[in-house]
């Protein structure tokens, strides 16, 4: 995948470093890159670029130049490095400042290996105050190259596409399901209704009128025909001689009941109406 | 990979149609490939691709959007159950009616309207034969002669029941609150007759 | 249509992963059909189905995320043309930091700091959140609570993996030749061996 883009030191010489390292400046290829840890104050802005970071510097010197970090001429470096920070006090001085960081740690080694070392030395790298660097340039370079590997295994979205295909939902229309407790639920719930209203209709005793009409219509199959008067039960109070009357209207409304007075003030007659 | 024989041209074709998320037309796949071909040629293509999937769960079809995979509707009912959407429901006036025709068959519509004491929508009882659920089974004899509507064989088939006699029963208790609260003492009668009957 | 075979089975589970927009787990594969199918079974028609779709457009995979048919890679040049927007490709501090995340994980913005030598971006954090790659899986007990960031099953799924152990293998390297400031054989053959191979 990084192949696609130029290569030009890599085509010289086998380093290990990406095409990254070739920095570009203002659209122009940049390929003086620095031979020791010494960048010209101009350049500094593109190695700045072209490098992740100090670590990244450092492993391409040791990689590319066989440079022994460790004899770097530290007097000319603090120098440079010193006059960096008035250079880039304007701007990208935390980036800077890393460079700065590690020069100052290539240093505290180099001073360090000037010292007479302690006697124990049996253990080695414990005491070797390059360690803790090249552990971190170690690790660092092995993460610098599983990222590149991370970044050729193949990705959704770059390398290939998930596969769904349309589906069309609309095809098949969907009914409501209805589960038979669903229909005693509904029932009920129609219970629950009624029963509420039949508390708003205490004392009007509705049922107390189909209960009177079946009593009148049999009273009057039994009887014939009757007086008027007689149809009314004693004693009754109100409510119940109302709801008589009212059984009588609805036996006379749906022709269940003939009632009959010949003259004003006659006796009402009340009959069963003829069945055919 | 270079494409030079039909079957390639159909791989192609196989993997851009499946990956895209919207129909494509002729001139769009024509873009894909770095030759320009001939109209008639990729539609031999599409057509032989056509083919090939038949018999798969999914069809390649020509849409007035253009060319797309899509699945068949047979497949439908198991995709669903991976991803069940809410399944739709009845309304209460929906399934409060069905319940009266279910328990007191056979009523009419007035018998439904007194029941549950409100005019009924006659988009419910539409909505309910259309489902194949209730038919009218005659007509009662009074004046304007009402439909009489019933339970269909299917509405049992559907609930997965026998006979109406599988219907959950009514409580006692709730039966007697009922027809306390509602008029006519034949529908007492009617209303444990009809259950057990069936 | 009813399933009676095991040629049913594979061309339900070919409609359901074809329509899907998520790879699928073995148990939401299961969830598809009426009948309760065993594991065994099921991998044994999943396994069936993959080697069918030997030679088309697409292969069917298994990944963390679970299965899913995805379009081979040698089609990917002609459905860009098709969409030219390609996704975009990571800086190398962004690919960095993922691979500190992939390889050493569950860490701190402050050990990504520590191996790469410079301050993390936030915005790279950011980006591989936002791609659902990395998330945050707790908090590290030292002062300050540092987030501790891990890769999601998604990372491993756009990556085609079925788990971490299956990613690349970090190359071993010399520590001689750091130390020695020259490169020492095995590690210039380690070295060469990993940019041929990319």
């Amino acid at each position: 995948m990084s192949e696609t883009e130029p290569l030009e030191l890599g085509a010289l010489e086998p380093v290990i470093e990406p095409a990254a390292a070739i920095a570009r400046v203002l659209g122009q290829p940049w390929n003086e890159l620095p031979q020791d840890l010494f960048i010209p104050p101009d350049a500094l802005e593109v190695i700045l670029e072209a490098f992740e970071g100090p670590l990244d510097l450092l492993l391409w010197l040791i990689r590319r130049n066989n440079l022994n970090v460790l004899d770097i001429p530290m007097a000319d470096l603090t120098r440079q490095y010193i006059e960096y920070i008035e250079a880039m006090r304007v701007h990208r001085l935390e980036l800077a400042a890393e460079y700065l960081v590690m020069a100052a740690m290539l240093i505290e080694i180099k001073s360090r290996m000037l010292l007479p070392r302690p006697e124990r030395l049996e253990e080695g790298d414990e005491h070797d105050p390059r360690a803790e660097l090249v552990r971190r340039l170690l690790e660092y370079e092995q993460i610098k190259l599983g990222a590149q590997k991370l970044d050729a295994v193949p990705q959704m979205g770059r390398d290939f596409q998930m596969v769904s295909v349309y589906l069309d939902r609309l095809a098949v229309k969907r009914l409501p399901q209805v589960s038979p407790d669903d229909l005693m639920a509904a029932w009920a719930d129609i219970l629950k209704r009624a029963r509420m209203n039949t508390r708003h209709r205490i004392g009007r005793q509705e049922l107390s009128v189909r209960e009177h009409m079946s009593r009148i219509l049999k009273h009057l199959q039994e009887q014939g025909r009757s007086l008027f008067s007689d149809l009314f039960p004693d004693p009754a109070g109100r409510p119940e001689l109302v709801v008589t009357f009212l059984a009588l209207l609805e036996l006379t409304r749906e022709r269940l009941v003939d009632i009959v007075q010949t003259e004003p003030f006659a006796p009402i007659w009340a009959s069963a109406c003829i069945t055919d | 990979m270079t494409v030079t024989t039909l079957e390639d041209i159909k791989r192609v074709l196989e993997a851009v149609l499946l990956s895209a998320t919207v129909p494509l037309s002729l001139n769009e796949l024509k873009r894909v490939f770095e030759v320009e071909l001939h109209n008639d040629f990729l539609r031999r293509a599409l057509e032989e691709l056509r083919q090939d999937w038949q018999g798969r769960a999914a069809e390649l079809t020509l849409t007035a959007e253009g060319w797309r995979f899509q699945t068949r509707p047979e497949f439908q009912p198991y995709i669903e159950r991976l991803n069940p959407e809410k399944p739709p429901r009845y309304s209460r006036a929906t399934l409060e009616t069905l319940a009266i025709i279910a328990y007191r068959q056979p009523v009419t519509r007035g018998d439904i309207e007194e029941i549950r004491g409100v005019a009924v929508n006659s988009q419910i009882i539409r909505t309910l034969e259309e489902r194949g659920w209730i038919e009218v089974v005659g007509h009662k004899d009074v004046p304007g002669r009402p439909a009489l509507f019933a339970t269909t064989k299917q509405f049992l088939g559907d609930l997965n029941l026998r006979a109406l006699a599988e219907l959950p029963p009514l409580p006692e208790l709730a039966r007697d609150s009922l027809l306390a609260g509602l008029p006519g003492p034949e529908a007492a009668a009617d209303a444990g007759g009809v259950a057990g009957a069936q």
